[in-house]
C-alpha cells in the first residue's frame, strides 16, 4: 500500500465530513448538529466500537500479549501527563498546565475509531485489545492530572474540594466508559450468533454515523478555533509537537513488544492523541480554576484536526515502513 | 398584595448542577426549578451550549421562598459560585397560588 | 420608569400544558412564553425531567401583562394549580420595548 | 431448549444493557441518555414492532383465533385493574390504589419486544396478533382505573374534570398507540416488497437499538429505586405478586385456548407486564390525586426488572413444560 | 405500469406514515416527534440522497446534459417567484407575496425524496444531477423574492437590514445545501468501494428513516393546518393550481430537453414542489414584516400534501404517457 | 439590601438570536444568559416550537446589568425588537453571589 493509496483511504466517506463541518463554520454557515443527537452518536460510536472489541478479545482469548498491553497503556497515561505538565509549565500555570498535561494522557476515542476505520478499509486487523486499553487510559490520566494540581498549586483552597472517592468515581464511571466497558464486556459474552444479530447496528451502519459525527465533530472544532487566538503560538505548537512526540515513543514501543502493525497503529494513535470530552468534564470539577477555554481548544480544534489531517497518514506510514 | 416572598437566580456551569442541588436540599427549602440547556457570557467566558459533554453549558435554579431562608441558602451556594464561577441573584416577588 | 406591568410566573406539570395554555388564551392576554424540560422539586416530590412520557417534567410560562389581568388570569389558572399542583407567582416589571 | 440455553438467551445482547444501566446508576456514574433520544428510540420499537406484526397478521389473516385473542385480551385488561384494586385498597388510598390497578392491567411494550427477541432468538414464532391484543390492551384498563377512582373516591372534586370523551381521547389516542397501531396496519397493507425494503430499518438495526434502550430503561429504573424505600414491603411484594399470579392465569387460558407455545408466551407477558409509560400519563391527568413517585417506580422499578429477570425465563420454562 | 400499480406504490410503506401523523393530530393526539430528532432524520436524509446523488453523478459523469439541466433550473428558480409574486400581489401585499413567491421557486426536499422512493420502487432510474439541481435552486429563489420585495416594498426601511453579503450567506450557506453538496461532493470522490460501505446507512435504513420523517411531517402540516382558516381560499388554491402549472411547463420543457423519464418526472418535481424550511427561515430574516403564519403553511399544509396524494401520481403518469 | 441592579428579559424570534447577541457584545456588557428552545404566543402569532427550522420558536435572553447600562443596552436592541417584533421588559434585582 503506497502513499496514493494511503491518501485516497482519508478522502473515502468518514473523514471529509469533518472538513466539511469545520469549513462550513468557518464560512459562518448555520450548520448545527443538535445537542442531544451528538450524545446520541457519540454513545452509539462507543457501544458499537466496544462490543466489536469484545467480540474480537473473545476470539483471541486474554493471553500474556493482551496483558501486556494493557498494562503498559495504563502506565504511560499516567506518564504522559508528567512530562506534558514539565512542558506547559514554561507558559501556563499550574492549574491550567495540569488539567491540558491530563488531557494529552487520555484518549481521542473518535481520533481511534477513525484510526480502526482506516485500517478497516486497508483490511489489516487490529486486537480487540486496542478498544480495551483505551477504556483504561482515562483514569490515570485524570488522577495524575490532579495529583499534579494537588501537589503544585500554591491558591489557598477554597471550601470545595473532591474527596479521593469523588475523585475516583469521577475518573472510573463517567458515561463514555461505562458504555464502552459495558459493550465491550456484553461482546465478550457474546458468541458467534450475538455478533451475527448485531451487525447491522454495530458494523452495517458504523460508517454512515461516523460520517454524521465527523461533521458534528468539525462544526464543533469550528466554533472553538477562535478560541485559539488568544492561546497563542506555544499552545498551538504543543498541540502538534507531543502527538508527533508521543508517537515515536508509542511506534519504538510497539516495536520492542513485537506488535502486528494493525496492533502498532492503533497503539500509537492511543498515545498521540488528546481527550476533549471525558477528561475535560473531569477537569471542570477537579481542577476548577483551570480554564476549558484554553484546555478544550488545544485537544479540540489543533491535535484532533491535526492527527486526522497528518498524524494519521504519517503514522500508518511509519508503522508500515518498520514493518516491511 | 400580601405574601411577600424572595425569588432567588443561580446561573453556574451545568456540570456542578448535582452538587447544587444536594446543597440546596439539605438547606431544607421546600422548592426549586430547574431550567437546563442554558447558554450565555461571564467572567468565565462563552458557554455556547456546543460540544459533547456538559463543559459548556449552564444550569438556571430557580427558588422562590420567604426572606428567612435567602441568607442560609446564599451561604450555602457562596462556596461553589466562589469556587467554579457563576452568578446569584435575589428579587422581590408575592405568592398567588401555591398548592 | 414608567410603564409599568406585572410579571406572572407559572410552573406546574408538563403534562398540562395544553389544558393550562387553553385557560390562558381564554382569557384574551395578548401573550406569554413557554420554557418545556424544565425540572424541579416541590411539595409532590421531586421531577427529574427523566423518563419516558411526560410525566416527571414540568412546564414554566412567563406572561407580562397590566395590573388589570392579573386577577382574571390568576383566577383561570387556580383550578388547574389547586387539582394538578404547582405554583403561580407575581412580581413588578416596566416594558422597555414591545412592538 | 434446557435451562443452560434459556439463560444464555438472557445474556445475550440486549438484555446485559439493561443491568448496565441499572448497575452504572447505583454507582452514581454520570450516564444519561438524552430524553428526546428515549422518545425516537421507544417510538421507533412501536414503528419496528407494529409493521412486522401487521405483516405478519397479512400472512396469517383475521380468523376466529385472532379475533377471540383480541376480545380476551380486552376484556382482561379491564378486570386485572379491578383484583389489583382490591388488593392495593388494604394499604393505599382511593386515588393510588385505582392508578396503580390501571397500570397492571396494560402491557409494558419494552418488556413485550424483549420477549419477542427471545423467541426470535430460539426460533419460536408468534402471531402478529399479539402485538394488536397489545395495543388494545391499553384502554379499557386506563378507563376501569377511571371508573373505580370516581366511584369510590370521596373527597370532594375540584373544578378540573375529564368529561369522558377527553378520557377516552387520553386512553385510545395517546402517541405510542397511534404509532403502534399506524404502522400495524401499514405492515398489514404492506406486500412481500414493502417488508423487504422496510427490513434493514424495522429488523436489521433492531437488536441494536433495543439494547441502547435497555440500556436507557436500566438509568431510569436506577433513578427510580430510590422512591421505593418510602413504597415499603407492601408494594414491593404486590409487583412480583401481581406478574405470578397474572402469569399463572395467561398461562392456563392459553392452554385452554390451545394457543401455540410462541402466542401462549407472549400473552401471558402481555399480562404480567405493567404499563410504566402510556397508562401513568394517562392518571396524571385523569386521577391528579394520585403520586406518580408511587405507582411509576413499582411498574418500573419492580415489575419491569422482575419480569426482565425472573419473569420471562420462567413464564417461558412453564409454557414449555405445558406444551412438551 | 398501470394506474393500480402507481396507487398501489402510495400506500407502500413510506407515504402512509404522513396521512396517519396527519389524522393522529386532527384527533387531537399528542403524538409528537421531538424536535432534535426532525432536525436529525432530516440532515440524515440529506445527507444521504447527496451522497447517493455523487456516486451517481461519478458514474454518470458531467456531460452537456448535465449541464443544461443545472442551468434550467436555476434560472426557473428565480423565474417561478416572478410569476408567482404576480399572481400574489391580488391579494397579498408586497412583503408576503415575495416571501409566498420565493418558497414555490425553492423546492420541497422531502416530496422530492418521495418521488425518488417512488421511481425506486418501479425500477427506473433517476441522475445524481437532479440532486445537485435541487441545490441549486434554493438561492436563485431567495434573492429574487427579496429582490422583488425591495423593489416594490414602500414603507420606510426600519434600521435593519441585510447586506448584500449577509443575504448570499443566508441564501448559500445554509445547513441543508451545506449537507447536500457536501455530501455529494463525498460521493462524487468515492468510488464502488466508498459506496459500498455506506450503504447500509444511506441505502438501506432509508425507507424506515423517510418512513419516520413523513410521520413528522404529518404532524407538523396537521398543526399547521389550522393557520388556513385565516389564509382563506384564495392561498389554498394557489397552493394547488402553482404545482400544477409549474408542473405543466416542467413537463414540457422535459420533454423539449429529451429527458429520460426518470430525470423528467424528477424535474417536474423540483418545480412542482415548495419550500418550507429553508426558504422561510432565510425570508424570516430578509423580509422580516411578512408573516410566517401564512407563507409556512401554504407551502407546508397545502402543496406539499397535494402533492404527495395527487400530485406524484399525475406528474408520473403524465410523464409516462408522453414517454410511452 | 444593597448592590442593586437591573434585570433585563429579552424575547424574541429564535432566527434572529446570533445578531442580537452580538449586539449585546458590542455594547460591552459583562454578561448575559441565553434560553433557546422557547416557545410563545404574542403580536406575531403562536411560536408552538414545532417544524423544522427555528422558524417557530423563541430565545429568550437574560441580563443581569448596573443601571447606567440599562438605556445603552435597550437602545442597541430596540431596531431589533421593533423590526422582528419580541419584548425587552426590566425590572429590579440585587446581586447576592458573583464571582
Ligand atoms: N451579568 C450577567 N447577566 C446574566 N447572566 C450572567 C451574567 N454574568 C454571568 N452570567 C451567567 O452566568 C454564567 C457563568 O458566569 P461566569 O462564571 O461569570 O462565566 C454565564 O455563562 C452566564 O450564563
Ligand atoms: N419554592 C419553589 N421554588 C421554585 N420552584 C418551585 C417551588 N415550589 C415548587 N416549585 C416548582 O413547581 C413544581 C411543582 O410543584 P409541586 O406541585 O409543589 O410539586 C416543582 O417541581 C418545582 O419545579
Ligand atoms: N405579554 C407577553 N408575555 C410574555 N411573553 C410575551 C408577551 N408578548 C410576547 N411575548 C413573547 O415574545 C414572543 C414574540 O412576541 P411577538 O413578536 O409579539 O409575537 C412571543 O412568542 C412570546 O414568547
Ligand atoms: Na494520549
Ligand atoms: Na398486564
Ligand atoms: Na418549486
Amino acid at each position: 500500500m503506497d502513499l496514493t493509496q494511503i491518501l485516497h483511504n482519508f478522502f473515502a466517506p468518514p473523514v471529509p465530513f469533518f472538513f466539511i463541518g469545520m469549513i462550513a463554520i468557518l464560512l459562518k454557515s448555520d450548520l448545527e448538529i443538535p445537542d442531544q443527537i451528538s450524545k446520541f452518536i457519540s454513545m452509539y460510536l462507543l457501544m458499537a466500537i466496544g462490543f466489536k472489541g469484545g467480540v474480537e478479545l473473545h476470539a483471541s482469548g486474554i493471553n500474556r500479549e493482551v496483558a501486556l498491553i494493557l498494562i503498559i497503556c495504563s502506565l504511560m497515561a499516567g506518564i504522559i501527563p508528567i512530562y506534558c505538565y514539565r512542558i506547559l509549565r514554561f507558559k501556563l500555570d499550574v492549574p491550567n498546565a495540569a488539567a491540558l498535561a491530563a488531557a494529552f494522557g487520555s484518549v481521542s476515542a473518535v481520533t481511534f475509531i477513525t484510526a480502526g476505520n482506516i485500517l478497516d478499509g486497508a483490511g489489516i486487523p487490529y486486537g480487540g485489545v486496542m478498544i480495551a486499553a483505551m477504556a483504561l487510559m482515562e483514569s490515570p490520566s485524570i488522577i495524575i492530572g490532579v495529583i499534579l494540581y494537588r501537589k503544585y498549586n500554591k491558591k489557598a483552597d477554597h471550601g470545595f474540594h473532591l474527596n479521593f472517592t469523588e475523585l475516583l468515581r469521577e475518573a472510573c464511571l463517567n458515561g463514555s466508559i461505562v458504555v464502552l466497558l459495558g459493550s465491550l464486556m456484553v461482546g465478550l459474552a457474546s458468541n458467534e450468533h450475538g455478533m451475527k444479530i448485531m451487525e447491522p447496528f454495530t458494523g452495517g451502519i458504523f460508517k454512515g454515523m461516523l460520517s454524521f459525527f465527523l461533521l458534528d465533530m468539525g462544526v464543533i472544532a469550528g466554533k472553538r478555533l477562535g478560541a485559539l487566538k488568544s492561546a497563542g503560538w506555544f499552545l498551538i505548537g504543543f498541540g502538534i509537537f507531543i502527538p508527533l512526540l508521543n508517537a515515536v515513543i508509542a511506534i519504538g514501543l510497539a516495536y520492542f513488544l513485537g506488535l502486528s502493525p494493525g496492533n502498532a497503529f492503533m497503539f500509537t494513535v492511543l498515545f498521540a492523541s488528546a481527550s476533549y470530552v471525558a477528561v475535560p468534564a473531569a477537569m471542570r470539577v477537579a481542577i476548577p480554576d483551570a480554564n476549558p477555554g484554553i484546555y478544550v481548544p488545544v485537544a479540540l480544534a489543533i491535535t484532533f484536526p491535526f492527527n486526522i489531517v497528518v498524524g494519521l497518514p504519517l503514522y500508518y506510514y511509519l508503522v508500515q515502513c518498520i514493518h516491511a | 398584595m400580601q405574601n411577600n416572598i424572595k425569588r432567588i437566580e443561580i446561573i453556574t456551569d451545568a456540570i456542578y448542577q448535582s452538587r447544587l442541588i444536594k446543597l440546596l436540599d439539605d438547606t431544607g427549602i421546600p422548592g426549586y426549578t430547574i431550567f437546563k440547556d442554558v447558554a450565555g457570557k461571564g467572567l468565565k467566558g462563552e458557554k455556547d451550549g456546543h460540544g459533547l459533554g456538559s463543559g459548556f453549558k449552564n444550569v438556571y435554579i430557580l427558588i422562590y421562598c420567604e426572606l428567612e431562608l435567602v441568607k442560609k441558602l446564599t451561604d450555602a451556594v457562596r462556596p461553589v459560585i466562589e469556587t467554579f464561577g457563576g452568578v446569584c441573584v435575589v428579587s422581590d416577588a408575592h405568592w398567588i397560588i401555591h398548592n
